[in-house]
């Protein structure tokens, strides 16, 4: 199964390439844009499939290797 | 001094790390490789410049989960003396030995350029051979150097005295257009508490022959040397 | 679709293919029969311009290729020289033109890696990368992303696997508005006695793959790569390669490994054309056959047929002849290393690339003729004519020398290029002791007193003025930048970046421009000993200005004698070695000041070149000079402000000029010049040496305060200029 | 309104970070992990409250900015 996990910024950290998008909409004439945050967006293909499973497993890959909580909250969806 | 160099795939200051230490210590240092479990007993390790897996995912995150960083953090928690070096200071963090994150540079550009900085400890294993708010130059040479703490981590790294060294300008203020990648606090490097493990993004091996632009960065080591014999 | 290797090849296939009806004749005399598919394909990324030559191959065959220190001219993967103590300088310069019109970031990126594999294919290991970009002009529309992109493309590749991007050169000009050049110099050290070289040998020896996998990257890119630029090749997307330069950084280190046993008998990068031009030019060049299964080529995707296989430009990846039975030792270096390698092949007595897959015979082609009986075309063409003497009467001049100055130093064309370069990182290794900024840059040969200074130059206004003078004027200029370091001239590479060679007039700027390249040469004793073509550089017909860049490479053989463009104190004494006599012709002061390119180029005297040049280079060696900037773009004035603001230091000078037009002498363009500054307590002694060494020099001022002043013309701070300098890109690019 | 934006590669474009992501996994121990691509996620804070305009909105910056259309697909979800 698929397994799709949304890596993004927390709140209270800086995130400059956000703010490089949203500069660059603008400049672009794309105006009524209030905030733009970038983050990642990884996808896994298991061979898992059991989802519960699945889940548990890929919520400890976030945990050990594909988020730094210092700075990145992720969620995680399984289909 | 013992020293070892912990190699990663893409590392590739790896040998100007060899090439300072040995002309330093006068003995070649060891070479660890990223997938060795047991490492060599050294009065250092250092770990290197460059793209360990090629920064993808973060800077420093995959080599920070390595066999041989294990390893290494135990040599940490012995007391053992630890310096890591722009993607080792990223791989430093990634372990949780220093605190923080090391994020895109504001400019979202790769920068090379020779980093004013100021000594702001000079009470340190690392620092001992500066003079206290000495002003060196050191080539900076990175992508992801935006140093991040959140505000009480800073609090305490300021209140520890764990900031090393800042980027400043002729003058030595911490001023904006000083602060080469928009880290908080200015900040270039920094110590933990115990004192024995160091991260900075500035390269001073790449700063100990004349012919190299200059020569600040000796002292660096020799401070290491210093707080070895003493 | 299913996929039939034994597609009736009709015409239009043929023609999809690129080739002419005479080329299709011909293959069907080589194989008696006609091709399957992937025969077919294979014909058709041979014999395209880019890996063919076909166009070019006869005016190449011109230039002087050897010498005292040539050890392999064009023909390997690299030019290699001799630098003494048994160690060699490896080098070549690539175009990547069209991949990264299509896609900035990645073709610079993968342009990086093709000139990287082609100089540690041959044993050496990687220490300095150049560039040399053109873009179009800085009000079109695509010019900044197309800049933003390729630079930061540059970086991310040899910024990663940790070779210094050391220096380059960059013009903005219409006639790149549509075709953007990128032209990568690798340059790599290796002992002499551990070179590699293509050619196999050895019936039943292993063929061996190793690096990154297969996949459906940039299929046609060779074919692309020779074929003018319609709006709509803007939508050819899918065939764009991406670069990994985690995987390129591990392959060398894997190469140089394994090049340090004695396991390897022949080594070639899959560049463009990827495992059909390597297998070919291996076998061809040994005079043997390839018998390869293609179901052990490591694929990335699924279904890959051996059409896309063989035709495939997926990066990072060598084809090596390993001696038998060392397969398994070999594999354990790239296991190490986590790249693929899987033996795909062996070496046979045939003569023949004979290709199975799924147990079937898809391709069975004799390999010497498919590699030299390509088509090799005289395609007519007229010698240019060099453009009409510009009048210096004809050009006014400034109101105000302040601003004249202010305005060239912070035109597109002589703004600082640091917004460039401080993405490169120049550093990395630590050999490096001249950074961007200067004449040439120079790094040390590691662990010696020896150092290699290298410069890439073309000035292209010049070559479209008058091709012969410009391609003399870009060996030139490569020339006189080594010089001012300090360093001895030994050779170049080239990348001759022309439009459509089946233009007559084109084909005569490319003719022209090697006249003018082959004269300077010789007389300069610096030959040519790699390079690149890259035609039908040509969007809707328009063609872009004839850009043969050149990378010249020189050794100094006491780095620690080296100069900087940078006086070192006050005091020092400003002179200026040659004549000027005022050449305003095809010039950055008419560009900028009056918005013309008219003119011809100043004239070259080659012996005078060369006079000038050993004369700098045995003051440095002398250590007499402290400082030494050659004349180039924009004149004098310029390059006396260039040396101002690297050091800091003001200057009071006097032009003594009663001759020509004071606004001639101070921004004319004329050939051979050398400013140096000298310790007061040398000046003298220079000057007789000058007298006696028959080389014209007079006393321009002093280096003093934090002025720039030229009496009765100029007076600005430094600190004015610098900042004018330093704004135009940045500027541009915020 | 909020829109989120998926930035993919497309299919058969080489993902080097996948790979290396894939490659790390396993060698934390992680089984079972047949493919990583990894990709972009943009979130945009939009002043606009009509969704079909912002919709429209978001596709134009996508095309113009926010994907590279040589190289990748993207998706849009707006809420
Ligand atoms: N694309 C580039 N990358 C790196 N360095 C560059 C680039 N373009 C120009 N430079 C550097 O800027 C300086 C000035 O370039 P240029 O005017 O071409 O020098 P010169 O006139 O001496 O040939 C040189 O040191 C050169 O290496
Ligand atoms: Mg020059």
């Amino acid at each position: 199964m698929k397994a799709r996990i949304y890596v993004t910024l927390k709140n209270g950290v800086l995130d400059p390439q956000g703010k490089a998008i949203q500069h660059a909409l603008v400049a672009l004439g794309f105006d009524g844009v209030d905030d733009v945050r970038q983050g990642k967006f990884i996808e896994l293909e298991l061979r898992e499939t059991d989802s519960v499973k699945a889940k548990a497993n890929v919520e400890e890959m976030c945990k050990k290797l594909l988020s730094n909580p210092v700075i990145e909250n992720y969620s995680i969806h399984i289909e | 001094m013992k020293s070892a160099v912990l190699m990663f795939p893409a590392s590739n200051c790896d040998r100007d790390m060899v090439v300072a230490l040995t002309k330093i210590t006068g003995t070649k240092p060891e070479i660890i490789w990223h997938n060795d479990s047991t490492i060599p007993d050294v009065d250092l390790i250092a770990l290197p410049g460059g793209f360990s897996f090629g920064d993808y995912l973060r800077a420093g995150a995959m080599a920070a989960r390595s066999p041989a960083v294990k390893a290494v953090i135990e040599h940490a928690n012995r007391g053992g003396k630890l310096i890591g070096i722009c993607n080792g200071f990223q791989v430093l963090t990634e372990t949780g030995l220093l605190p923080g994150a090391l994020m895109r540079n504001a400019s979202l550009k790769f920068i090379c350029k020779d980093a004013l900085l100021k000594v702001e400890n000079n009470q340190t294993s690392f620092t001992n051979a500066y003079a206290k708010d000495q002003l060196i130059t050191v080539p900076a040479a990175h992508h992801d150097g935006n140093y991040f703490a959140d505000e009480k981590v800073l609090g305490q790294l300021e209140d520890n005295d764990q900031v090393i060294f800042r980027y400043v300008d002729d003058q030595g203020r911490a001023t904006d257009t000083a602060n080469l990648n928009g880290s908080r606090h200015n900040i270039a490097g920094i110590m933990n508490r115990q004192g024995n493990v160091l991260g900075m993004m500035p390269h001073p091996e790449r700063h100990i022959e004349d012919v190299q632009g200059g020569t600040d960065g000796l002292a660096f080591f020799e401070s290491i040397i210093n707080s070895l014999n003493s | 679709m299913t996929w039939n290797n034994n597609v009736e090849i009709t015409g239009a296939l043929v023609k999809e293919h690129g080739l002419s009806d005479d080329e299709s004749a011909l293959i069907y005399e080589i194989l008696g029969r006609a091709p399957t598919l992937t025969e077919l394909g294979i014909f058709s990324v041979m014999w395209s311009e880019h890996c063919s030559y076909k166009s070019s191959k006869l005016h190449l065959k011109t230039l002087p290729t050897t010498g005292d220190h040539v050890i392999h001219g064009p023909g390997e993967n690299a030019g290699v020289i001799d630098i003494g103590d048994g160690q060699a300088a490896i080098f070549k310069m690539e175009s990547h033109n069209h991949p990264s019109y299509i896609e900035p970031y990645q073709g610079a990126a993968t342009g990086v890696g093709g000139i990287l594999r082609d100089v540690f294919t041959m044993g050496a290991r990687p220490v300095a990368n150049m560039n040399a970009l053109r873009f179009g002009e800085a009000s079109h529309p695509k010019t900044r992303h197309l800049l933003s992109g390729v630079v930061e493309g540059i970086g991310g590749y040899g910024n990663c696997v940790g070779v210094p991007t050391v220096g380059g050169e960059t013009n903005f000009h219409s006639s790149y508005n549509g075709n953007i050049l990128v032209n990568a110099m690798t340059v790599g050290l290796a002992d002499q006695d551990k070179i590699f070289l293509s050619a196999a040998s050895g019936i039943g020896n292993p063929v061996v793959y190793v690096g990154s996998k297969t996949g459906r990257d940039g299929i046609h890119g060779a074919t692309m790569a020779s074929a003018e630029f319609t709006e709509e090749s803007e939508d050819k997307r899918p065939t764009v390669q991406v670069g990994d330069p985690f995987t390129e950084k591990l392959l060398i280190e894997a190469c140089l490994e394994l090049m340090s046993t004695d396991m390897i008998v022949a080594i070639q990068d899959m560049g463009a054309a990827g495992l059909t031009s390597s297998s070919v030019e291996m076998a061809s060049g040994g005079g043997v056959g390839f018998d390869f299964n293609l179901d052990m080529v490591p694929q990335r995707e699924e279904g890959m047929t051996p059409y896309e296989m063989m035709l495939s430009e997926s990066q990072e990846r060598m084809l090596i002849i390993l001696k038998p039975g060392r397969e398994a030792d070999a594999k354990k270096i790239f296991d190490k290393w986590d790249l693929d390698f899987a033996v795909i092949g062996i070496i046979t007595d045939t003569g023949k690339l004979t290709l199975s897959f799924k147990g079937e015979i898809v391709a069975d082609i004799p390999t010497q003729p498919l590699a030299d009986n390509s088509p090799e075309y005289d395609r007519p063409w007229v010698q240019p004519v060099p453009k009409d003497e510009l009048l210096t009467s004809g050009v006014a001049a400034p109101d105000d020398y302040n601003e004249a100055l202010l305005k060239m130093i912070g035109s597109e064309h002589l703004c600082s290029r640091s917004w460039i370069w401080q993405q490169y990182d120049s550093q990395v290794m630590a050999d490096t002791i001249q950074m961007p900024g200067g004449d040439a840059a120079v790094v040390r040969v590691h662990g010696t007193d020896k150092a290699l200074a290298i410069s890439t130059d073309c000035s292209p206004r010049y070559c479209f003025a008058d091709p012969v003078t410009g391609g003399m004027h870009a060996v030139v200029e490569t020339y006189r930048n080594i010089s001012a370091v300090g360093a001895e001239p030994l050779a170049i590479t080239d990348c001759l970046n022309f439009g459509n060679p089946e233009r007559p007039e084109i084909m005569g700027q490319f003719v022209g421009c090697i006249q003018g390249m082959k004269k300077a040469c010789e007389v300069l004793e610096y030959p040519v000993v790699s390079g690149n073509v890259s035609l039908y550089n040509e969007t809707n017909g328009t063609g872009i200005h004839p850009t043969p860049a050149i990378g010249g490479v020189g050794l100094l053989k006491d780095s620690s004698k080296m100069v900087t463009i940078s006086p070192q104190a006050e005091g020092e004494v400003i002179m200026l070695i040659g004549e000027t006599k005022g050449h305003l012709g095809a010039s950055i002061y008419i560009d900028v000041m009056e918005g013309r390119e008219e003119g011809a180029p100043p004239a070259i005297d080659l012996e005078l070149e060369k006079k000038h040049g050993e004369f700098v280079r045995s003051q440095i060696d002398k250590s007499n000079i402290a400082a030494c900037h050659d004349v180039s773009d924009g004149g004098l004035i310029i390059a006396l402000s260039e040396m101002a603001m690297t050091s800091g230091l003001g200057m009071n000078l006097r032009f003594n000029n009663q001759k020509v037009p004071m606004h001639a002498y101070v921004f004319g363009e004329d050939q051979g010049r050398y400013i140096i500054s000298v310790k007061p307590e040398n000046a003298d002694m220079l000057k007789a040496a000058a007298k006696d060494a028959n080389v014209v020099i007079e006393n321009l001022g002093t280096v003093t305060g934090k002025n720039f002043i030229v009496a009765g013309l100029v007076d600005l701070s430094v600190e004015k200029i610098k900042e004018c300098h330093g704004k135009w890109m940045s500027d541009y690019m915020a």
